[in-house]
């Protein structure tokens, strides 16, 4: 029998190892999975490797990653939200390596690594201060960089509903990177709202089907 | 000087004006926000946030926010009759398979033949954030700046050349300004409105661009 | 106003013309646009490039167009589908270009050209006749090919229910090409079997947004 | 000749015992198939249709067929609870993308280093077709092939070299025949099983490969 469902959040977040890249969901302070973030930082690892788009703000979610220090790298697009403040001091005291994506780039490597893209030529970024040192190709009179894919050994991400299959449903724009990541993280760990019973979720209704998800942990808000 | 500057609301407004009944539109984070105040009751215009929404709303009442339900500058939103939600990359797919009519955006430099640099300076002691700007500016059909003219201490914004890191090169189409209306054709800058009382030559002092009457 | 629903077939396929590339939406006989197809074929354009996953069988459907000797090359996976005796017919007499693409380049070559992707490498095809003369390059250890979007005219799709802004949700498998293909045509019309109010399809039900639609005619099954 | 082949009933419950509780599935058109009959009552094992489905459930009784409904053979199906849909580019992504556990396919040759020839013969006379054959066959974790050992006029299909066009190169896990279960490893192939009654001087007659006792 499936059963993605697991009881703790320990438990969700058991393959974030030392030296992992860890793609975390959330835009802003919507859909950050701020129950695994809490696991990890109780978990104690270090020299992680986090995609995700911000650096967050305060000292929760993301942010509470930065301010234990286990976070050797970070990949994002908007890492210079208000309260930004951890991710502002690391950098300036060059404890945190940054690379910067397009959001959109960014988001199109994740989605390549889970789709089984080898890499891919776009035009954004081309001409700026990231498109140095890029491959490029002239494709249809315009210039175009190559970009690989972003791959992660666990994805965390939130949703709002789940079944024991592990399809998911989101919550209005919370569900912005989760459905991308899900497909990238060789290991893709979800906290959610609610869990219903196997076909209750309407199949046309699932957005992340059960495939792209491990482990699902119950939260509460 | 005997002209009157736009205020931000009379520049965002011009900007409303100038967007046509159906188009889909990308109001950038700042300035361009304003430009939602503005939109006319008589043209039905589908606003884009890049988090994932189609048919921005406006501002939810105080005390009815959905926790989840924010636009990409992070503020809550509601959704208009028709909206849909979607995740982050198909959502720029809208951008950059140029399905977005116009992405109005904000502008620290703009050069004489449509560089446009908004998402960073020279000043290396912040770290550096682009979120979607390169995306939007690159990938929208239409790209209008609205910005103030020059800098408050009288520096030109508006350039031959960006000295600012570029957001992407080529792409604006018009400048809204306080003090004009700048159309970027085949390289060249095109003055198609100034402010009142407003002459070419004071126009051209605080313009590092060259620009064409 | 807003208001892509139109009040004919013969409206909705106006933009097909001489010479034009027409990507054709469905699966087998699920999701084919019929109505749309037949317009076409009343209308009586020639010299059309279709992309489409089959070659219809019998005389309906896309084959309907390969009896009308109205395509000049079809891009496709699978052409030979039980009683797909037109495009045989073609196919032998010479009278017909074939480009065969593995289905999931196919449908990830017509995502790319809706996605503004400027080419992307892929590993599948390559070592076998459908990566000849492909561009190559070595990535991980594994050869990928480089494959280009396909980029069309008009895109002809069905789906269930649509509003006047063009959004769609699908009735379950039939749903397959239609949300690449809606992306990638320059102009994409769509029959549906029903039309609601504008905000009586559920904002997070949405298949394909109104964005990637231009045209919308009602039709019965 | 005093063995019994398998009947491809037999076959298909071999491979159907080899698949495990969990495992996503796809199963490709023609003698895969019969597999879906053949799934143990004890596992949960997701079956994955290239249209767009995951959680295919048994053939519809006459009469209650959805017509839109159907698997990447054409026939008419039901969803199981737990089932999914998605569209064709998002599913393909299940296979491409290394998400199907296993693909259980046909094949016209099967090389000892796991070519696999199932798309194409050097006939001319007809259209080449190929479907979702490489993405399968080159993106699932584990290819197991369900074919008959030898052409009926006993010309060998498990070679050397494969002599049809390719698939894809180096893919197969595993080829379940009426004669015997052979694995890939490393570039060569060993026999794991073979019929009751058979010889390995029998088998080695009947196969084109170095086979590996």
């Amino acid at each position: 029998m499936i059963n993605k469902i697991v009881e703790s959040l320990t438990e969700a977040v058991s393959d974030v190892e030392d030296g992992c890249t860890v793609l975390i969901g959330g835009f802003g302070n919507s859909g950050i999975p701020n129950n695994l973030i809490a696991a990890v930082v109780a978990k104690g690892v270090k020299d992680l490797t986090i995609i995700t788009n911000n650096a967050g703000s305060g000292d929760s979610g993301v942010a509470s990653l930065l301010k234990q220090r286990i976070v050797k790298k970070i990949v994002t697009s908007y890492p210079r939200s208000r309260g930004s403040i951890w991710f502002e001091e690391l950098y300036k005291s060059g404890e945190i390596e940054l690379e910067l994506l397009p959001q959109g780039n960014l988001t199109e490597k994740i989605r390549a690594a889970g789709a089984g893209i080898g890499a891919f030529y776009t035009p954004i970024g081309v001409g700026t201060l990231l498109g140095k040192d890029k491959e490029q190709k002239m494709i249809n009179g315009k210039l175009h960089q190559l970009e690989y894919p972003l791959f992660a050994d666990v994805a965390l991400i939130s949703a709002k509903t789940a079944d024991r299959w592990g399809n998911l449903v989101y919550s209005t724009t919370a569900r912005n990177f989760g459905p991308s990541m899900a497909m990238a993280g060789k290991v893709t760990a979800v906290e959610v709202l609610n869990i219903v019973d196997l076909g209750q979720l309407d199949p046309e209704v699932i957005i992340t089907p059960g495939i792209f998800v491990d482990k699902v942990v119950k939260v509460k808000r | 000087m005997t002209f009157k500057p736009l205020s931000k609301e009379e520049i965002a407004k011009k900007v409303a004006n100038d967007l046509r009944d159906g188009q889909y539109v990308n109001l950038g984070i700042g300035l361009p926000t304003l430009v939602a105040s503005f939109l006319p009751d008589d043209k039905e215009i589908v606003l884009h946030s890049e988090n994932g929404v189609l048919g921005v709303g406006p501002r939810p009442l105080p005390g009815e926010e959905d926790i989840d339900l924010i636009d990409a500058g992070k503020d809550f939103i509601t959704l208009k009759p028709g909206a849909s939600i979607f995740h982050h990359t198909d959502s720029f797919i809208m951008m950059r398979g140029g399905h977005i009519d116009v992405a109005v955006l904000g502008a620290l430099q703009v050069s004489q033949k449509g560089d446009l640099a908004n998402w960073a300076t020279n000043d290396e002691t912040y770290p550096p954030a682009v979120g979607g700007a390169m995306d939007l500016a690159s990938g929208a059909k239409k790209i209008f700046v609205i910005m103030i003219h020059t800098g408050k201490d009288g520096t030109p914004k508006i350039l031959e050349e960006c000295t600012f890191p570029l957001t992407a090169t080529e792409v604006v189409t018009t400048v809204y300004t306080d003090l004009a209306t700048l159309d970027v054709k085949d390289g060249q800058m095109f003055v198609r409105e100034m402010s009142p009382g407003l002459s070419k030559s004071e126009l051209i002092k605080m313009t590092g661009a060259k620009l064409n009457f």
